[in-house]
């Protein structure tokens, strides 16, 4: 087939633009042929090159004496956690595949960001997921429409997606979290993260090194699937391009990722390998310029070489495939051997498909054909940076101008309670995460369903080494990944920095100082100058915040185009947080142990100074009042930052029986929780009262007192004896604390200057606990 | 004691398995690869938890064809102690030396949480330290996992006392709403008719530490070393 | 040619996937459904005598592609 | 009556269950083995006006019973 003629029509179709095409001129002294188009196009995209997002993602604080990779160095970040060990972490999104097909695009999304860890020479150890799909119930109770059945088929196929790749593959998926929000319909927002452990000295780079060196392709063979995925995650969603997509979308086999992984690990510790690099968005294309652009070197491959599973694949097709679970190995010559033992043992399709050599060109051949010829550094490196126009968006205005005196207070706070803990998005996601197989390999010590998972690193965790008798140290890591989005929404700024806020106050609350983070931006289309602002803002409040909790970004993601013919999804920038807990003793979970232990209240009761008293843009405006606006609570990181210390050094001194954040919901719902949220076993939740008594803050209105959400606040209990002295010590901390009520009973009991709430903990349970699962039969 | 842990290509309990009774119980175990034909005089099998081949087809339907799987066969019909957890369980079934199948949950979805066990009887070599009425308080993870045999078979198992254990509710009590898969008889696990191969869906190895949330599945493992300890009191036979 | 397999879930045996769907269908509107079941469909192309075949993937199927404790089988080789 | 429904992957879509049991079979020794491919097969027992069923069944098929994105289905009512 002769290649077509590059047409204007053709060029846009890849999503160029006239001067991005000269530029390719510019860079080639020649014309591109079809080929070249198209690998130019995937790696131009905004997914693989950031040109939209790059001159934001500046700001984040990237550096920390214990970062051993940084960002954008390598497929991910690395991060020492001291005794020779490290970690390696990265969140990345799976947004429009899952729109087209949920299961297998949420499953191809976890294979993905396993295969990054892998890459790194790690050992993966624990998925994340964070999801965010359209609205699962009517407002009213009523029957259910099109579109609310469509969004239960996709969160419906979108966990199965994920429990089916995580749960074959043999990894626990131990934290995460679940919106709904009418925005999200029609592009359900899929980010999925994972962690891997490894010793300093396992450490893989995908570069391409040593003239010469063979370069070998292992895994499935190349179909046609997910073509040009990379290009299409760069696109508004619509019929057209979903449609597109459908012809070609990706199938994952787990139990192909594990043979590759486990390969992998075996190969890298024998030495033989000179670099490595999964075959993710761009396939083919991507991890061969990537790698001879790292290390400056060229790369030279045949297409004929490599295994397909169609007949007649054109090299277009073939460089441009997104075919899951195949990874780049470049070995160091006269090494061959070790490299096919190991394949072969365990069952592998593997093929040596080229070398390096000294040229410094990205040379494709089929059959001995040149079809693609460039300079591997200015593919990878020299796409075009765009600076977009930003300008406030006009909702704004209104949002600011919200005030409360249209909204009675509640007379009905217990019905209001229930109202919240059985409203999706704060209703125990026990639905989602009992399909995961959250405790495989031995060390989850804090299950999902408390603020942040804690697992342990022992010596099975690490890749297999050399010396295989070295002792290993164990370690326990806490992770949550967090996004208020509608915060995010109503004020940019602000907004994002309560994700980071929030994400660090779990890990706090588990007993964590934070090692470092990774952030996926999840937002509408860039060319909208207001969209632009969005993420220019919330780029900037999430720098701050993560420099203000010594949190560096060691990676992330940016999916920008998240927009269905309804509009663009809220401003989403999801943040995964990693960190250390030092001792075993330090794990602190979320629900309250014993009767008669104290609770305290570690800062403000609500920010006074917050002319909507936390309640701007709360899931109790959201609920109750059907009204998704107002200014979102503030959030002052220096005091925030300051609470995580104290809450910390309470947790140190031993006393700390349960810690619990604030947060969607405010201090009632977090209350509520901490009596009914303790898993005993299938049908037997462990159950226990409070007696709350805030009679002594009557001059705030009833629904900001339960329902405000206010930042910075933390629930925990003590044992009776400790009470006072934990008070003290909080406030010679220079946090604020205040004793609310004790532990006990069957039922929870608010005691307010307006009246009783009082819930009993079975009915509590029943409304949270199975809220989800109520949704989705419709019941 | 040295435990052989079989080790199929997508096996992903293996590492536990080996973990506790290593490093936890103190006992010598070794990964045996599927390819292997020998089990290198081991004095247990333990056939580990995971998704053997994908899981593709049937639950260990495949892996019942692997080499070392033969080696199995021979070890059980000696007498030989196997326990089969979870993805273990379900090869035991497909290859024969366990009655009964295990198909998908009723819920048709994967399940992943604490349950309570009850051992209706001591009289096993993987119950016997699991001291009368004690609830054992250990995890799940599986999406296939409902017991079913015909009616036969489990008349037989429960004349020969061969269900080793029932999923229960706090209170000791089979109830259907403490049956997370719908198997028969809330069955969660199983013994031969000559008591030395048992094979059970719940993951004991995920319950032997109590920074885990329990410690309770070790005592299905003490049970085995016990027996294994009396084995090696006595003497040969002739 | 090819080897069609069905295998079919044995009557005695629990079919929650063919209940959910039979539920399914009625909540749809759809007018009279009755019993639902799910099985598999396998086809195999293979190459041979036919005779031989046949024997072949009837021992395949007895042995490797049904497990008779909860399965039925039929093939055809076309 | 029943509807028999055959659902299987598209041809161009990766199938790693057919692979996997192609392999398998190849391992334990079957000769003149190709490709495989893994679907559903569904029995609906159905009452009504088989013309009328017939494109209440193919409408069932399309959006409910696969997944058109990745599967193919064909059926027969008898
Ligand atoms: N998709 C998910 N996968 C795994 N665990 C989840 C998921 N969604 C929520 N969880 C778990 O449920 C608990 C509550 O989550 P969330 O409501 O996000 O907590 P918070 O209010 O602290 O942000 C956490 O332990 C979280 O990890
Ligand atoms: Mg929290």
């Amino acid at each position: 087939m002769p290649d077509p003629v590059i047409t204007p029509a053709l060029i846009k179709q890849h999503g160029l633009t006239p001067e991005e095409f000269e530029r390719i001129r510019g860079i080639l002294e020649r014309e591109p042929n079809l080929t070249e188009l198209g690998i130019f196009s995937v790696m131009w995209s905004e997914h693989c090159s950031y040109k939209n997002s790059r001159p934001l993602l500046k700001q984040f604080p990237t550096k920390s004496p214990k970062i051993l990779v940084g960002a954008g160095e390598e497929n991910a970040g690395i991060i020492d956690i001291g005794d020779g060990l490290a970690i390696a972490f990265k969140i990345e999104s799976h947004n429009h595949p899952s729109a087209v097909e949920p299961f297998q695009g949420a499953a191809t999304g976890v294979g993905g960001i396993i295969r990054d860890i892998f890459t790194m020479g790690a050992r993966p150890v624990c998925a994340v997921n964070s999801l965010r799909f359209g609205p699962i119930t009517t407002v009213d109770g009523s029957p259910a429409g099109p579109a609310v059945l469509k969004n239960r088929r996709l969160f419906t196929g979108v966990v199965a997606g994920i429990a089916h790749y995580g749960n074959c593959f043999g990894i626990p998926t131990i934290a995460g979290e679940v919106y709904f929000d009418a925005s999200y319909e029609g592009n359900p927002l899929v980010n999925a993260f994972c962690l891997g452990v490894l010793r300093h000295e396992q450490i893989a780079r995908g570069a391409a090194k040593g003239i010469g060196n063979p370069v070998f392709y292992v895994g499935p063979a190349t179909g046609r699937d997910g073509l040009a995925g990379a290009a299409f995650a760069s696109q508004d969603l619509t019929e057209e391009s979903a449609e597109q997509q459908r012809g070609a979308v990706q199938v994952g086999d787990p139990f192909m990722e594990k043979l590759v992984m486990e390969a992998c690990l075996e190969l890298l510790a024998t030495g033989a390998v000179a670099g490595i690099q999964d075959m993710g968005a761009a396939g083919l294309t991507c991890s061969t310029c990537e790698t001879a652009a790292r290390a400056g070197t060229g790369i030279e491959i045949d297409l004929a070489k490599v295994p397909q599973r169609a007949p007649n694949m054109t090299p277009y097709e073939i460089m441009l495939s997104e075919s899951q679970e195949r990874m780049l190995i470049i070995v160091h010559k006269g090494r061959e051997e070790e490299v096919k033992r190991i394949f072969d043992k365990w069952d592998l399709p593997w093929a040596e498909i080229g070398f390096v050599t000294d040229t410094s060109r990205m040379v494709v051949k089929n059959h001995g054909v040149v079809v693609a010829d460039i300079i591997a550094r200015k593919l990878a490196d020299e796409a075009p940076v765009y600076q977009r126009e930003a300008r406030e968006p006009a909702y704004l205005a209104a949002v600011r101008a919200f005030r409360l005196t249209g909204v009675p207070d509640t007379t009905d706070p217990a019905g209001n309670l229930n109202t919240l803990l059985a409203w999706p998005t704060i209703a125990s996601k026990n639905w989602v995460y009992r399909q995961y197989d959250h405790m495989v390999r031995d060390g989850s010590v804090v299950c999902p369903g408390s603020d942040a998972a804690v697992i342990r690193i022992k010596a099975d965790s690490l890749p297999t080494a050399a010396d295989a008798t070295a002792a290993v140290t164990e370690k326990y890591l806490a992770l949550k990944v967090d996004c208020n989005a509608v915060y995010v929404y109503l004020d940019p700024y602000e907004g994002a920095k309560t994700v980071v806020a929030e994400v660090a106050r779990n890990l706090a609350c588990a007993g964590a100082v934070p090692l470092g983070s990774t952030d996926n931006l999840n937002y509408g289309n860039p060319h909208n100058p207001e969209i632009f602002w969005q993420l220019r803002e919330s780029v900037r409040g999430l720098a701050e915040a993560c420099r203000a909790f010594n949190a560096p970004v060691t990676g992330g993601n940016v999916s920008l185009y998240n927009q269905n013919p309804g509009g663009p999804i809220d401003p989403t920038p999801t943040v995964a947080m990693v960190g250390l807990v030092e001792k075993l003793e330090h794990v602190t979970t979320q629900w309250f142990k014993d009767a008669g232990d104290a609770i305290i209240l570690l800062g403000e009761i609500a920010d006074r100074q917050d002319p909507l008293l936390g309640l701007g843009g709360s899931a109790y405006l959201q609920r109750v009042h059907g009204l998704k606006t107002g200014s979102p609570p503030r959030c002052d990181l220096e005091r925030e930052a300051n609470l995580h210390l104290a809450l910390r050094g309470l947790i140190h001194t031993g006393v700390v029986k349960s810690a619990h954040d604030c947060s969607d919901g405010g201090l009632a719902v977090a209350l509520a929780e901490c009596c009914i949220s303790r898993p005993i076993a299938r049908e037997t939740p462990g159950l226990i009262g409070a007696v709350i008594d805030l009679s002594g803050y009557g001059d705030l209105r009833q629904d900001a007192l339960l329902f405000g959400e206010s930042q910075g606040r933390v629930v925990i209990s003590v044992a009776p004896l400790h009470a006072a002295k934990v008070i003290a010590q909080a406030q010679a901390l220079g946090v604020l604390a205040s004793r609310l009520g004790t532990v006990g009973g069957s039922a929870l009991q608010i005691t307010t200057s307006a009246g009783k709430l009082e819930g009993d903990t079975r009915g509590l349970h029943d409304h949270w606990w199975h809220a989800l699962a109520r949704a989705m039969s419709g019941e | 004691m040295n435990f052989a842990v079989l080790q199929f290509p997508a096996s992903n309990c293996d590492q536990d398995a080996v973990h506790v009774l290593r490093n936890v119980l103190g006992h010598s175990a070794r990964l045996v690869w599927h390819k292997d034909t020998s089990l290198g005089g081991a004095d247990a099998v333990i056939v580990p938890g995971g998704f053997s081949y994908g899981d593709y087809l049937r639950t260990g339907a495949i892996a019942r064809f692997s080499p070392v799987m033969q080696a199995v066969q021979a070890f059980a019909a000696h007498g030989g102690l196997v326990l089969g957890i979870c993805n273990g369980f379900q090869i035991l079934c497909e290859a024969g030396l366990l009655p009964g199948a295990l198909i998908r949950n009723r819920s048709l979805q994967f399940r992943c949480e604490h349950i309570f066990l009850r051992a209706p009887t001591p009289d096993s070599p993987f119950t016997n330290r699991i001291p009368a009425g004690q609830l054992l308080r250990v995890p799940i993870a599986h999406g296939e996992g409902c017991y079913f045999a015909d009616d036969t078979t489990l008349g037989q198992l429960r004349a020969q006392n061969r269900i080793l254990w029932q999923y229960v509710d706090a209170a000791g009590q089979p109830t259907d709403a403490a049956n997370p898969n719908g198997s028969l008889d809330n069955i969660a696990g199983i013994c031969n008719e000559r008591r030395n191969v048992a094979g059970l869906m719940p993951h004991p190895e995920r319950a032997a530490e109590g920074l885990l949330g329990s410690a309770d599945g070790r005592l299905i493992f003490e049970s085995l070393l016990h027996e294994l300890t009396a084995r090696a009191a006595r003497p040969p036979a002739a | 040619m090819k080897a069609k397999i069905i295998i079919t879930p044995k009557k005695a045996v629990l079919d929650p996937q063919g209940k959910t769907v039979q539920n399914a269908l009625e909540h749809m509107g759809y007018q009279g459904i009755g019993a639902v079941h799910v099985g598999k469909y396998l086809e195999i192309e293979v190459t041979g005598d036919p005779a031989v075949l046949q024997g072949q993937i009837d021992e395949a199927c007895r042995k490797f592609l049904s497990n008779p404790v909860i399965e039925d089988y039929k093939f055809q080789i076309e």
